[in-house]
């Protein structure tokens, strides 16, 4: 548990670069509205013990997310959220988030694997964004 | 460092004080064992050798102890080899085996201070532990006096090579030869094979040049019938026979037939006629006794100054190991 | 499946040393045409199970049976063939004179195959053992175990001290051959990222016991939090070493 | 003039006629973690005893901070070679003794640190007696107690298990975490490699082929693929094989060839597309 904030998860064969890999898995737990504005990221020790990684690409991913002003280095302190991208439509009670749990339960229903919802929900995306 | 050494060394070290002590403790022992034979069967008359006492008793005493006391000297004798093939040998050639060698090497201690330290703390200890035994083994020699091997010239390999600083030269030697090997080979094995081979050569070699080292005595004596008179048992260089004009005969075996002069009796005169065929007199090159230590010194200063070029080379392979 | 045609069938299989039981209560089936990791830490007992299938060791307790005979413990059966770490060739033989060897050593030699590996790994055949590199000699000394026409193939860390082309070269080969000829891999490494796209079946050991053996595909799906070998096999070891 | 931890000029060692390096070149950044690769034979090893100070360059010159590494121990770098070399009778006490007596500087504290990680090491054990990753640890304790600022590693983890490696590496990336130390780790198993540098050095027949940040190196390459028939006919092929429908190469530079497609290589594809080539090379000179 980093500080029981947030813990990162490396993914080591899925060809996406490990700082990348941690700097969306930090603007994801913003978007769900784990961490906040004032939240301190792990430090790269912290990191280190609990996934090997080498300390400068957390560093390189904490830089990335500084320069997209989401967080903060303080110096001799750590590193903080500065922003907030929590929507509401993240919670677990919001209205589109309740439309998805629903959508994802009939295809549970209908027996599609999760390979297939990405590919439909990929897709779909495509169309709009 | 000299921890270090100290430590890596220690079984080592417990050997050869272990080896020292029981030896040490059989040499008292046996020597204790002798003076009681020697005050049984009040011997102390016969010293020195061939005075009044019974000549059976002292060849009672020599049959139980004589060799018992060379053996000791040979214990002398082989402890210098002994060092120099598992002491010295292994002290480089077993780091370089293991790769030990650059464990030290990536630290902060400069390799000339690694090897010289470890040349000090693994080699002291053997050279004392060398001294001393070659002292108990002595006492013991000097209590048996004339009856023991000590009766022998002063310059009898056994005894000349167990005596004064020539065990602590040898070991030295002994123990830098191997080291040097062992920086140089890198093979254990190899290493106390090439020291046990080269320190026997070295050994055989001041044996046959040991007398060169020293500006040996002329006695001369006009008695052609019995050599010149030798006091106290010297080292013999070189014997013969001079010509009138003081010039060492090369061959006089031209000038000895005398067997045509044998008068009605079978007797010849061999005096007159080796006089008559031109030998004047007969001479003796020797080293006197009293001279032992300075041919001591004279060896040991050799060995050491080997043991310096070994210990120059050691250094230098270590200095260039990768 | 009949007796004679299972590879290796071990039951409440173990050795004990002195110092202790280095592989205990080992129950165990390896299919045919498989190609089997066997992984584990150090110590977790895999030299020694493969000390067993290729009859070096005799078992403690338990029986084990290589293509239906019992392994004596004395010598190797006529179709397993041993690969180990060390690679022990002469390497002052030449690989003509390395492949005679093996021709007088095994009744069952096929010199054709053998020279054709060697071929095929670009290897003079005028050329000292001593003088090949790491990646030329496991491929000599793979020809040499692949020659004796063995139905299984034993490998004990074939990979150690190669580079990665060698590492990866070996690997295909290995692959390749033994797929073509239906013979049976137990193969050891401790490098569980190459194991990942070579091995179909996995035996995991962890002091001195299975811990997980099967199919790898069932064992991924049985544990769908793993998607790969070789996370797997490193979770599990991790929970072994840690209880 | 730029003090960078290490720098590397023009550096040569001939051994005879052997070319162990031949004009290597190159710098490492302060604080990075390089994987240095390259197939068996390449002058690894070679390069870190150089960069330790226990061989001197036939010509060319190292520097470490600013000072040049003329066969002797800078004061700021520890290396540990491959054996791992210890004292096996020592225990793992006295041999952290050992390491103190034979550094001018030297922490107890942190070489207890790096013994106690993990789960420990048994202070009273004969160091003869631990398994190969204990082992390490002990090695890396005696390496980091010199508190060094440049950590050399010659293939750590080749005779490691799984767990040990993941072990080992957990300790380096410690040490670069809490104390910014620069790593040159030389390694076969790109993949373990792949986590823990940031900046690769690739040497090959005593040359520097690659050498830079992962990632930029990375996005400089790609890996192309496209039908058999197709010509590449641009610069920059590394490596290139054909199948009988599919040509594949690795390309440096951002010039995609007509028809293929292109993508980014991962480390372990860039690093194999270098080695084959260069054993393609040596093939081809016999």
């Amino acid at each position: 548990m980093l500080g029981g904030v947030i813990e990162f998860r490396i993914d080591r064969h899925s060809g996406v670069s490990t700082y990348l890999q941690i700097a969306a898995q930090v603007k994801q737990a913003m978007r769900m509205g784990l961490l906040g504005p004032g939240d301190k990221l792990p430090t790269a020790r912290e990191v280190v013990e609990a996934t090997r990684v080498n300390p400068n690409t957390v560093l390189k991913a904490y830089r990335e997310l500084e320069h997209e002003g989401l967080v903060e280095g303080r110096r001799g302190m750590g590193t903080f959220v500065t922003a907030s991208l929590a929507t509401d439509a993240a919670k677990a009670d919001a209205p589109l988030r309740q439309d998805l749990e629903q959508w994802m339960d009939r295809a549970v229903d209908e027996g599609l694997s999760g390979d297939e919802v990405d590919a439909i929900y990929t897709d779909v995306r495509g169309t709009h964004y | 460092m000299t921890w270090i050494v100290w430590r890596q060394q220690r079984p080592v070290f417990i050997t050869l004080v272990a080896g020292l002590v029981v030896s040490v403790a059989a040499v008292l022992l046996l020597r204790a064992g002798m003076v009681a034979d020697l005050q049984a069967g009040d011997l102390a008359g016969c010293l020195p050798f061939g005075s009044e006492c019974g000549i059976r008793a002292a060849d009672g005493f020599q049959d139980t102890w004589f060799d018992r006391l060379r053996l000791a000297q040979g214990t002398v004798l082989a402890a210098p080899v002994l060092i120099g093939v598992f002491i010295g040998a292994p002290l480089f050639a077993r780091e370089f085996e293991q790769g030990t060698h650059a464990l030290a090497f990536t630290q902060s201690v400069g390799r000339t201070r690694w090897t010289v330290t470890k040349f000090l703390v693994a080699g002291l200890p053997a050279l004392v532990v060398v001294g001393v035994y070659q002292l108990v083994v002595h006492s013991w020699l000097e209590a048996a006096g004339e009856l023991g091997p000590l009766s022998a010239s002063t310059f009898y390999f056994t005894s000349f090579d167990a005596q004064g600083v020539s065990p602590l030269a040898y070991t030295l030697f002994a123990y830098t030869l191997g080291m040097a090997a062992g920086a140089l080979f890198k093979r254990t094995l190899v290493a106390m094979t090439v020291t046990l081979g080269l320190f026997i050569a070295a050994r055989v070699l001041i044996g046959d040049v040991r007398e060169s080292l020293v500006t040996p005595t002329r006695l001369i004596t006009n008695d052609l019938d019995v050599n010149a008179v030798v006091p106290g048992r010297p080292l013999v260089v070189d014997a013969g026979f001079l010509d009138s004009g003081g010039a060492v005969v090369a061959d006089p075996t031209p000038m000895m037939n005398c067997t045509d002069r044998a008068d009605a009796q079978g007797g010849v005169d061999w005096s007159a006629c080796f006089r008559e065929n031109g030998l004047a007199q007969r001479y003796a090159d020797i080293v006197p006794a009293g001279q032992a230590t300075t041919l001591h010194l004279l060896e040991g200063s050799i060995f050491a100054g080997l043991a310096v070029l070994f210990v120059l080379g050691s250094t230098w392979a270590v200095r260039r190991q990768v | 499946m009949s007796q004679r045609e299972q590879p290796v069938l071990a039951e409440r299989l173990g050795k004990k040393y002195s110092r202790g039981w280095a592989l205990r209560d080992c129950t165990l089936e390896i299919p045919a045409g498989r190609i089997v990791a066997l992984v584990g830490p150090n110590g977790a007992g895999k030299s020694t199970l493969m000390g067993m299938t290729t009859g070096l060791l005799r078992p403690t307790e338990g029986r084990i049976s290589v293509f239906g005979d019992a392994p004596t413990g004395r010598g190797m059966h006529p179709a397993v063939a041993f690969l180990t770490q060390a690679k022990p060739l002469y390497p002052q033989f030449t690989v003509t004179e390395t492949l005679r060897y093996g021709r007088n050593a095994n009744p069952g030699w096929d010199q054709a195959y053998a020279e054709e590996l060697v071929e095929k790994a670009r290897v003079p055949f005028a050329a000292k053992v001593g003088t090949l590199s790491g990646g030329q000699r496991t491929r000599v000394a793979l020809a040499l175990a692949l020659g004796k026409r063995p139905r299984l193939l034993v490998l004990d860390e074939p990979l150690a001290d190669l580079d990665p082309l060698a590492r990866e070269t070996v690997l295909t080969t290995l692959v390749r051959e033994c797929r073509a000829q239906g013979i049976t891999v137990l193969l050891s490494s401790h490098v569980l990222a190459e194991l990942e796209d070579v091995c179909d079946h996995l035996v995991l050991l962890a002091g001195g016991r299975v811990r997980l053996a099967g199919d790898v595909s069932d064992l991924l799906r049985a544990h769908a939090d793993h998607r790969t070998l070789s996370g797997l096999a490193l979770a599990h070891m991790r929970v072994e070493v840690a209880a | 003039m730029n003090a960078g931890p290490v720098r590397a000029e023009h550096v040569a060692k001939h051994f005879g006629r052997t070319k162990a390096l031949d004009g290597c070149s190159f710098s490492l950044p302060e604080g990075s973690v390089t994987g240095l690769v390259g197939p068996n034979g390449a002058g690894k090893s070679t390069l870190l005893s150089l960069i330790a100070g226990l061989a001197k360059p036939t010509s060319g010159e190292i520097t470490v901070h600013g000072t040049a590494v003329r066969g002797r121990m800078h004061p700021d770098v520890a290396l540990l070679t491959q054996k791992r070399p210890l004292y096996d009778q020592f225990t793992v006490r006295e041999m952290m003794r050992a390491g103190a007596a034979m550094n001018d500087r030297w922490s107890d504290e942190r070489a207890n640190e790096v013994l106690d990680l993990l789960a420990g090491v048994d202070e009273d054990a004969k160091v003869g007696t631990l398994s190969a990753g204990a082992r390490t640890q002990v090695a890396i304790a005696v390496a980091l107690g010199r508190l060094p600022k440049v950590l050399l590693l010659d293939e750590p983890l080749s005779d490691l298990d799984p767990l040990a490696r993941d072990e080992t590496l957990r300790i380096v990336m410690t040490e670069v975490a809490e104390r910014g130390t620069t790593v040159l780790l030389s390694s076969h198993l790109l993949t373990d490699l792949g986590d823990v540098c940031d900046h690769l050095l690739l040497l090959d027949e005593g040359r520097v082929q690659v050498s830079g940040d992962i990632e930029e190196i990375l996005d400089e390459h790609h890996v192309v693929v496209g039908p058999a028939e197709l010509e590449l006919g641009v610069d920059g092929v590394v490596d290139s094989s054909r199948t009988a429908r599919q040509a594949t190469a690795l390309v440096r530079g951002g010039t995609v060839p007509e028809g293929f497609q292109a993508a980014r290589p991962d480390l372990e594809a860039l690093v194999m597309g270098y080695l084959r080539a260069s054993r393609t090379r040596r093939l081809a000179r016999r």
